[in-house]
């Protein structure tokens, strides 16, 4: 059980408020004003190319990331106010035991020379000390991997991660992450190193685990049909800007940020033809690109003048839909 | 006019900087500083032994009145330059077979490669020290048995760095068009294999210094009356008790020489290795 | 009884423990304490006294010597010395082939008459035959012939001693010490004050040497150099011992060889261009006495003003009016002996100037050897020490420049010099036992080895050696160059 | 256990070249070996006879037999100067250098494991840069120079420690079973003659390895940057590890690996630079054994140090990679 | 155009160990002109394998290889060297695929000066900027060196390069899989506008069966080294016959 207060169903589970995070060499600024809520149970997704800033963000805000900061803004989780900055190890416990953290590359998240069973057991004892002694700890650990789908699990307790293929290793991770009894999981990118039948089980999973234990998940990706598919929220970030939270349904349905609309209609699909598949001009833009305004503005087909000079509006009320366009929802 | 400008952003900091122009201020007394030096580095002048450092005689006179800061300056070509002549001579060695046996692959490769690491394992300062007595002692002599221990160095980083280039896909790309394999050799292999190998060489000059100059020190390399900086501290260990500056001078110069070259080597290898530069 | 321990540095390790090898001073100084001789030269004296022989007589004709033995003398494992062991000693060497044959002349066998008399006869008369004798150390028979095998024991003897000397060698580790403690039943007995240990400590650095003699780890030091033994003469608490040694120092020009030391008048011009007064006063630090010719000048038969004086202009002038510019010479040295160093480095340096490169090549002594084995692999200028190992002409002259005793041939003569009538004169000299006689022929040697110009002589250096004052009784011996009286010496 | 194997096949294959590249020392580079041994006052019939004696007459490939043959049997040739087997010479050597490496790696591993590890985490900082600097001027001492300086200033000048020699005077007598000081003092309880073994190693221990500790704590830092990048560490966060404990649990296991494998390389190349330090400290050792062979033309003898110091690499390359193997099990069947 | 009559490939592992792994099993893969066919599969399935030996980069072990009706084994030095200006190539991956010591023109003249020495420096630099303002960079960026573009454009430098030669054979290996999504969509615009504007056959390779399914004619699954289906896109991808196939696209989102 988590060692913060008991969680209130309607307040938000984890709430960021204007958040902005920053390297520390250089002090740049590559993540600015993101605010949202993640409620209890809730699966929310956060959706990106390549360099948007989405590990940036997560890991920072986590205290995993030693050479960035939290620059500006506040967390609470649970209602309490999170200490995020640095590795602290203070605040580091207190995130162990309510949330946990799955990495992009199930390859290099495991440690090489440590036995499965042995890291699975290191999590429960971090969170929980050895009340329970090492032996109910070992089939506790034995549990939770056959919970997440290892065959065998009490041959692969005495493994190393490197008999076991991607899949396997990322449901390791999955069953250290689970091994604290966290509310809230974090899962950057993790199936993105995987191929699409894995990819879909491993999905499931998650999906099916929060079902069952009223697990709030945050699924990072840069697969937006994934997502749509999978979540109920989807928050869009571009260029390290939070540039639109939508309900999953909505998308390409309704009308949405000109970014999230453009980008579903890059991807190919089950229904689409060669004729609604339309490429956004220009290259781009990476977290941290320095400019002010809105970071879409030099690729967007409706920019006007104002894009690039006003500041974005934030989601100050944390509220569950939200787009960034100063031109608001519904310009077309 | 480009490759200057890139090479003079590479330093970021002051320790950086001095090294580059120590160096640099090393590599022109090299070159000049025979020209420059104050008094005649070879003439013996027994009435003038042992003189503590003075105005006359900046770094003092050795325990045969030669000017130490003379000589020093003088063995700075001699040093160097056998330095030099390992480094050249083990470049080319070394990456002919290296290149060739990334080419080649297979069992030459894999055969050509154990040969590189067995010879590695031996110590090159014993094996150098056998090499050197079966040729007599000399600084020739010493220059060839550091080439006898060092080429592997050579041959296996170019076999790795070759190997990794042809691994590439715009080594397969060049192979879909057909580029004949001297092309590829000079127009892929070399131009992409250089970085990595300025860096080993830029570190490699200190530690070939100091083995060069560890050979003169027990006597196999360099005769006097050379003033090899390693031959000048063998020459000046019996009179440390009432003459230390002879010795103090030499090993300072080896060490001011050696440092820098690592501290630039090191620079290059931030600048310059594909491995440890983002894309 | 003997008391204390006394520890002398050295800088050279001893090769072996091999009475054969005797004529080297590392392993001489420590076979001088484990063996006796039949004769001895004792520290400071130049004449030879008796020692395992009582008495002894000489035939007329000059070839037969009788030796009585003293009967008290016992070996370290107890058993009595006889007669036999003398003759199992002589034989074993003649059949090893010894370096120490090679002063003893025409030795053509020894003969047992009985427990304590034995006869050795030699093929020709040779005067300093006695003298000869006192590196010839006498070894336990009943000890050494089970391990006399293919190689006459060398390989048993270079690690075990077989000796009856009055210490005993408890621990030989050549690299880093070896360590004699007295004989208790030494036959000639423990009176007076003696050490009980001796250590030979092996240290390279010369610098190491002085810090541990002045940390007094150790209490003779030999190796030092001669600034700082001229700093310990000031110092209290050490005392600086300058032996007058009768060791030449030579540059030996390649005489036989095809190269231009092979012809005598580039030697001419060789002669002229070393400055030995520059080199006792700077480098001896004048400790030591100038050379005048290849013996030393108190020695009989010694003849003045056979070398040429230094005079680098007048070399120039033969160098340029031959046109020798620009030739290249090659001289090989000890580099472990600094005065060979700066000897070479003056000669280097006085050549430069007048047109003449001379590379120098650092040898030890053994590879050095080897070199001039050959004529042909002989360098044009060796430097070579000479150490008598008695105190007469022939010791020198005979070993340097007989050319029986080439290189070549194996002997010290790396000059390669040879010439019909030297050799004549010399081996006269050897086979006489009257002295005059002897000077008048050694004089004329002295004159045409001078006239050849086949050495140039650079130095007579004192035996200068740093002792702590704690020590008493040391005395250069003469007859063993570098090595130590630690029977004589105590300990305050 | 196939690794194992492998990597024993692979010895013996190194073992091979090793002595073929030092028969090629003896035989042919060098001059007659047969002069040399000779000795100094040699005629040439006894030439001839130390020729035939020590088989230099026969054909080369027979005597590459021979000498494989010999070595096996643990014949390394005699020395003719010492007069003596080498094999025992080197027996008697061997020790008091192993000894000194042994110092010298245990300072070097105290140093390099912590300070690469330490840089590795804090790497950027003023102290990384500190450390980085301090270890590039360790890397620029001549090992000799170092030796010569240390021992006049610090047993010189100040008398902290003693300045040469293997034991101090009142110990001189120590003998033990094994050869090795430090261990046979232990073994007969005499602490004292341990102490002073010690503080005569500290000098020449530190003289040798400066320059090998500073090339380890790069390498050592190097590995470990490697492994902070990875994954598993964030995991180890997002688990809630402190931080020592993931520097100590996680990154220093993985780290270390490919920091062991040039540290077991070092050993041998450490022992190879005892040839260096020595003679300045006047201890005896396979090193000053070297050179002085060496100088002396005893080409067996350098022969034989060549390969007896190539199969201690050898083997303290396969202990270690072995070692490591059976540590880390599954690391190498990945690989 | 293209006949691979079951051919086989396998790997030796390692230096001592025997046994082989099979990449490629008894594979039949008919390509004719004009065609744009698919090949789809899972990681590891052997498809980059088929690439290369369609490109003849890598030998094969078994079966047959007729490239226009002649088989590849009987061609002599000089018409492989020919068969490679019919024959290119563009990779998965935009960052390893240019040489990064040559300017972004040399790597795409380096096709030139290998296969038209009848052109001189000019017109060959000419060419080359037409190629480059083809797919769509401007003709100043040739100067400019692989590490200063971004991976679509980079994606565009090979694919400039490869058509230089002006090829009958496009083989297009993941061409799409490492760049950012809205990159992907501008570079499948470019191979529609390529397919219509030029006269081409297209080898198409993807583990992404929804771009498989709006670029090519035919398509071929692959699973474990062997081809498990085939047929007209529209057929396989709307009624997979093969329980792998279905598998596959069940698991597509
Ligand atoms: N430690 C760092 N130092 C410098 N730049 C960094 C660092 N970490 C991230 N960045 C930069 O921040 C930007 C955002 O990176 P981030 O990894 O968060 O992107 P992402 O959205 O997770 O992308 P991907 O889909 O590739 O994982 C990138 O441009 C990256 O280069
Ligand atoms: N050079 C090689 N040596 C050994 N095995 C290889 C080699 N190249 C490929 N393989 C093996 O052959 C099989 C097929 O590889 P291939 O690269 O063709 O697959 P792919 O379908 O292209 O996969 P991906 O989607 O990952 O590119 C794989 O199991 C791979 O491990
Ligand atoms: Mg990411
Ligand atoms: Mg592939
Ligand atoms: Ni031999």
């Amino acid at each position: 059980m988590a060692s913060l207060a008991p969680p209130t169903t309607d307040r938000p589970l984890l709430e960021i408020r204007d958040v902005s995070v920053a390297l520390r060499t250089g002090n740049r600024t590559m993540v600015a004003g993101v605010s949202l809520a993640v409620r209890p149970r809730e699966v929310f997704g956060i959706v990106g190319e390549s360099g948007s800033g989405k590990t940036l963000l997560t890991r920072t805000l986590l205290g995993l990331q030693d050479d960035a900061y939290v620059a500006g803004g506040s967390v609470r989780f649970n209602g309490q106010d999170l200490p995020v900055n640095g590795y602290a190890n203070k605040a580091r416990k207190l995130l162990g035991h309510s949330i946990g953290f799955v990495p992009q590359d199930p390859f290099s998240s495991l440690n090489p020379s440590m036995r499965i069973g042995k890291q699975i057991t290191e999590a429960i004892y971090l969170a929980k000390g050895w009340p329970m002694g090492a032996e109910r700890t070992r089939e506790a650990a034995i549990g939770l991997m056959a919970e997440v789908g290892i065959p065998e699990p009490a041959l692969a307790f005495n493994q190393f991660p490197d008999q076991f293929s991607g899949g396997m290793r990322q449901r390791m991770v999955f069953a250290i992450a689970l091994a604290q009894d966290p509310k809230l999981l974090v899962a950057d990118e993790p199936t993105t190193a995987l191929d699409a039948i894995t990819q879909r089980r491993v999905i499931e999973l998650i999906l099916d685990r929060s079902r069952k234990h009223d697990l709030a998940v945050i699924l990072i990706s840069h697969n937006l049909e994934l997502l749509r598919q999978s979540v109920g929220r989807i928050a869009v970030l571009y260029g390290g800007q939070l540039l639109n939270i939508v309900p999953s349904g909505d998308i390409g349905q309704s009308t949405i940020h000109p970014y999230t609309e453009a980008l579903f209609d890059c991807i190919p699909t089950r229904e689409k033809t060669l004729a609604d598949i339309r490429s956004i001009p220009g290259e781009p833009v990476g977290a941290g690109f320095g400019l002010k305004g809105c970071a879409f503005a030099s690729r967007c087909p409706y920019v006007v003048t104002a894009c690039r000079t006003t500041d974005l509006p934030q989601n100050a009320g944390t509220a569950s839909i939200f787009s960034a366009c100063i031109l608001g929802r519904g310009v077309h | 006019m480009r490759v200057l400008r890139r090479l003079l952003s590479f330093p970021k900091t002051n320790v950086e900087r001095t090294a580059i122009v120590l160096g640099c201020l090393i590599l022109l007394l090299a070159l000049v500083g025979a020209f420059l030096v104050p008094f005649d580095p070879m003439k013996i002048d027994f009435r003038a032994k042992l003189q503590a450092p003075s105005m006359l005689h900046w770094l003092g006179t050795d325990g045969s009145g030669r000017d130490v800061l003379s000589r020093l300056l003088y063995g700075a070509r001699l040093t160097l330059a056998s330095t030099f002549a390992v480094i050249i001579v083990v470049v080319i060695i070394g990456c002919t077979i290296g290149i060739a046996s990334a080419f080649v692959g297979g069992a030459v490769d894999n055969m050509l490669m154990r040969l590189a690491d067995i010879w590695l394992g031996f110590p090159p300062l014993i094996l150098a020290l056998g090499f050197a007595s079966a040729l007599g002692a000399s600084l020739e002599a010493a220059i060839w048995a550091l080439i006898f221990s060092w080429w592997p160095n050579y041959a296996r980083l170019s076999r790795m760095v070759t190997a990794d280039i042809l691994s590439q896909k715009f080594i397969a790309s060049a192979d879909a068009l057909g580029v004949p394999t001297h092309r590829k050799v000079l127009h892929y292999v070399i131009p992409n294999a250089m970085d990595v190998m300025l860096i080993q060489i830029a570190l490699d000059i200190s530690a070939v210094m100091l083995a060069i100059s560890g050979l003169s020190f027990i006597g196999v390399g360099a005769q006097i009356p050379a003033p090899e900086w390693g031959a000048m501290i063998a020459d000046g260990r019996s009179y440390v008790s009432n003459g230390w500056w002879i010795v103090l001078a030499p090993g300072i110069a080896i060490f001011i020489t050696a440092v820098s070259f690592n501290v630039i080597g090191d620079m290059l290898r931030r600048e310059l290795d594909p491995t440890s530069r983002r894309r | 009884a003997p008391t204390g321990t006394l520890v002398i540095a050295e800088n050279e390790t001893p090769e072996n423990l091999d009475p054969a090898n005797a004529t080297n001073s590392t392993v001489d100084e420590l076979l001088l304490g484990a063996y006796d001789a039949l004769v001895q030269f004792p520290a400071g004296e130049t004449a030879v006294s008796p020692r395992l022989a009582k008495s002894w007589t000489i035939s007329e004709d000059g070839l037969t010597y009788t030796f009585t033995l003293r009967d008290d003398v016992v070996f370290h494992d107890g058993s009595k010395l006889t007669a036999a062991d003398v003759k199992f000693t002589l034989d074993r060497l003649k059949a090893a082939k010894a370096n120490v044959l090679n002063d003893i002349g025409p030795l053509s066998g020894a003969e047992v008459v009985d427990d304590h008399t034995v006869k050795l006869t030699l093929s020709k008369p040779f005067g300093p035959f006695l003298s000869a004798l006192s590196r010839i150390y006498v070894v336990n028979k009943a000890l050494v012939e089970p391990h006399m095998a293919e190689d006459n024991a060398r390989q048993w003897l270079a690690v075990n001693e077989a000796g009856s000397g009055p210490y005993v060698i408890a621990s030989y580790n050549p690299t880093e010490a070896v360590s004699l403690k007295a004989f208790d039943k030494y036959w000639g007995g423990w009176d007076g004050n003696h050490v009980a240990e001796v250590v030979f400590r092996y240290i390279t650095e010369p610098s190491t040497q002085l810090s541990l003699l002045k940390s007094g780890e150790v209490q003779i030091a030999p190796d030092i150099t001669v600034e700082d033994k001229l700093a310990l003469m000031k110092e209290p608490g050490y005392v600086v011992d300058v032996g007058q040694a009768a060791t030449p120092l030579y540059f030996d020009f390649n005489t036989a060889s095809k190269g231009p030391t092979g012809n005598p008048k580039f030697r001419e011009m060789l002669a002229k261009t070393f400055d030995r007064q520059l080199h006792l006063d700077q480098v001896l630090m004048g400790l030591g006495t100038l050379p005048d010719g290849p013996l030393p000048t108190s020695w009989p038969g010694h003849e003045s003003g056979t070398e040429l004086a230094f005079d680098l202009a007048g070399a120039k002038k033969m160098v340029d009016d031959n046109g020798w510019a620009g030739t290249t010479l090659t001289v090989r040295y000890l580099p472990a002996i600094q005065e060979e160093k700066s000897a070479v480095e003056q000669l280097q340096s006085n050549l430069a100037e007048i047109g003449i490169t001379l590379n120098a090549e650092g040898m030890t002594w053994p590879a050095q050897a080897a070199t001039v084995q050959k004529v042909d692999t002989t360098a044009d200028i060796n430097m070579i020490y000479s150490f008598p190992p008695f105190p007469d002409p022939h010791a020198i002259l005979n070993a340097s420049f007989n050319s029986a005793l080439t290189g070549s041939n194996g002997g010290y003569n790396w000059a390669q010099y040879s010439n019909k009538e030297v050799d004549a004169l010399l081996n006269e000299a050897a086979s006489s036992a009257d002295p005059a006689k002897r000077a008048e022929l050694y004089k004329k040697a002295q004159v045409l080895i001078g006239k050849d110009f086949a050495v140039i002589t650079v130095s007579y250096p004192g035996s200068v050696v740093a002792v702590s004052d704690k020590v008493e009784g040391y005395k250069y011996n003469a007859a063993h160059h570098q090595t130590f009286n630690i029977m004589d010496i105590g300990l305050k | 256990m196939r690794y194992v194997g492998q990597r024993i096949l692979f010895s013996i294959l190194s073992l091979c070249v090793l002595l073929f590249i030092t028969f090629l020392l003896s035989h042919v580079v060098s001059g007659d070996p047969a002069i040399v041994a000779a000795g100094p006052n040699a005629g040439a019939d006894k030439i001839a006879a130390v020729r035939q004696e020590m088989g230099l007459d026969r054909p080369l490939l027979v005597q590459f037999w021979i000498y494989c043959s010999n070595i096996l049997h643990g014949d390394l040739g005699t020395s003719w100067f010492t007069r003596q087997p080498i094999a025992s010479d080197i027996i008697r050597e061997l020790p008091p250098s192993l000894e000194l490496v042994f110092v010298a790696m245990v300072i070097n591993l105290a140093v390099s494991l912590p300070l690469g590890l330490l840089t590795a985490r804090y790497a950027g900082t003023t102290f990384d840069d500190v450390v980085r600097l301090v270890v590039m001027a360790g890397a620029g001492l001549p090992i000799f120079w170092l030796a010569i300086i240390l021992q006049q200033v610090v047993a010189g000048q100040w008398r902290l420690l003693p300045t040469a020699g293997r034991l101090g005077f009142e110990n001189r007598d120590f003998t033990g079973a094994t050869g090795f000081t430090l261990l046979d003092s232990l073994m007969q309880g005499r602490f004292d003659v341990f102490a002073d073994a010690l503080a005569h190693l500290v000098l020449p221990a530190f003289a040798l390895t400066l320059l090998f500790t500073a090339v380890g704590v790069r390498i050592t830092r190097t590995a470990m940057m490697g492994e902070f990048r990875k994954d598993y560490v964030v995991l180890a966060r997002a688990k809630g590890a402190s931080e020592g404990r993931i520097m100590v649990r996680h990154v220093f296991a993985n780290g270390a690996t490919p920091a062991l494998t040039v540290f077991g390389m070092q050993f041998g190349w450490m022992l190879g630079a005892t040839v260096l330090v020595e003679e300045i400290f006047g201890r005896p050792g396979i090193g000053r054994y070297a050179v002085k062979a060496v100088t002396q033309s005893d080409i067996h003898a350098v022969v034989a140090v060549v390969f007896v110091v190539g199969l201690v690499f050898l083997i303290s390359n396969l202990v270690v990679d072995i070692a490591l193997f059976l540590l880390t099990p599954r690391k190498h069947a990945g690989a | 155009m293209v006949e691979l009559k079951g051919v086989a490939k396998s790997f030796a592992r390692r230096l001592f160990v025997q046994n082989r792994s099979f990449a490629l099993r008894d594979i039949n893969i008919a390509v004719g002109r004009g065609e744009v066919v698919g090949i789809l599969g899972e990681s590891g399935s052997g498809k980059s394998t088929v690439a290369n030996i369609i490109t003849c980069l890598t030998s094969y072990d078994g079966g047959s290889y007729r490239f226009k009706g002649r088989d590849i084994a009987s061609y002599t030095r000089k018409e492989r060297f020919a068969f490679k200006s019919d024959v290119q190539i563009v990779f998965q991956d935009p960052y390893g695929s240019l040489n990064p010591r040559a300017t972004v023109r040399g790597s795409v003249m380096e096709s030139l000066i290998l296969h038209r020495p009848d052109l001189g420096r000019r017109e060959r630099i000419e060419r080359a900027n037409a190629l480059l303002e083809e797919v769509g960079l401007s003709a100043d960026a040739g100067d400019r060196y692989p590490h200063e573009f971004s991976g679509g454009q980079r994606q565009r430098v090979a694919i400039a390069r490869a058509i230089a030669v002006e090829p009958e054979l496009l083989v297009l290996d993941e061409p799409l899989s490492s760049l950012d999504v809205s990159i992907q969509a501008q570079i499948l615009e470019l191979f529609v506008r390529m397919i219509r504007e030029r006269d081409l056959t297209i080898v198409f390779i993807s583990h992404d069966v929804n771009v498989v399914r709006l670029l090519c004619d035919r398509v071929y699954v692959m699973n474990q080294g062997a081809v498990v289906e085939e047929g007209f896109a529209r057929d396989v991808l709307n009624h997979p016959q093969n329980e792998y196939t279905a598998r596959l696209l069940d698991a597509v989102y």
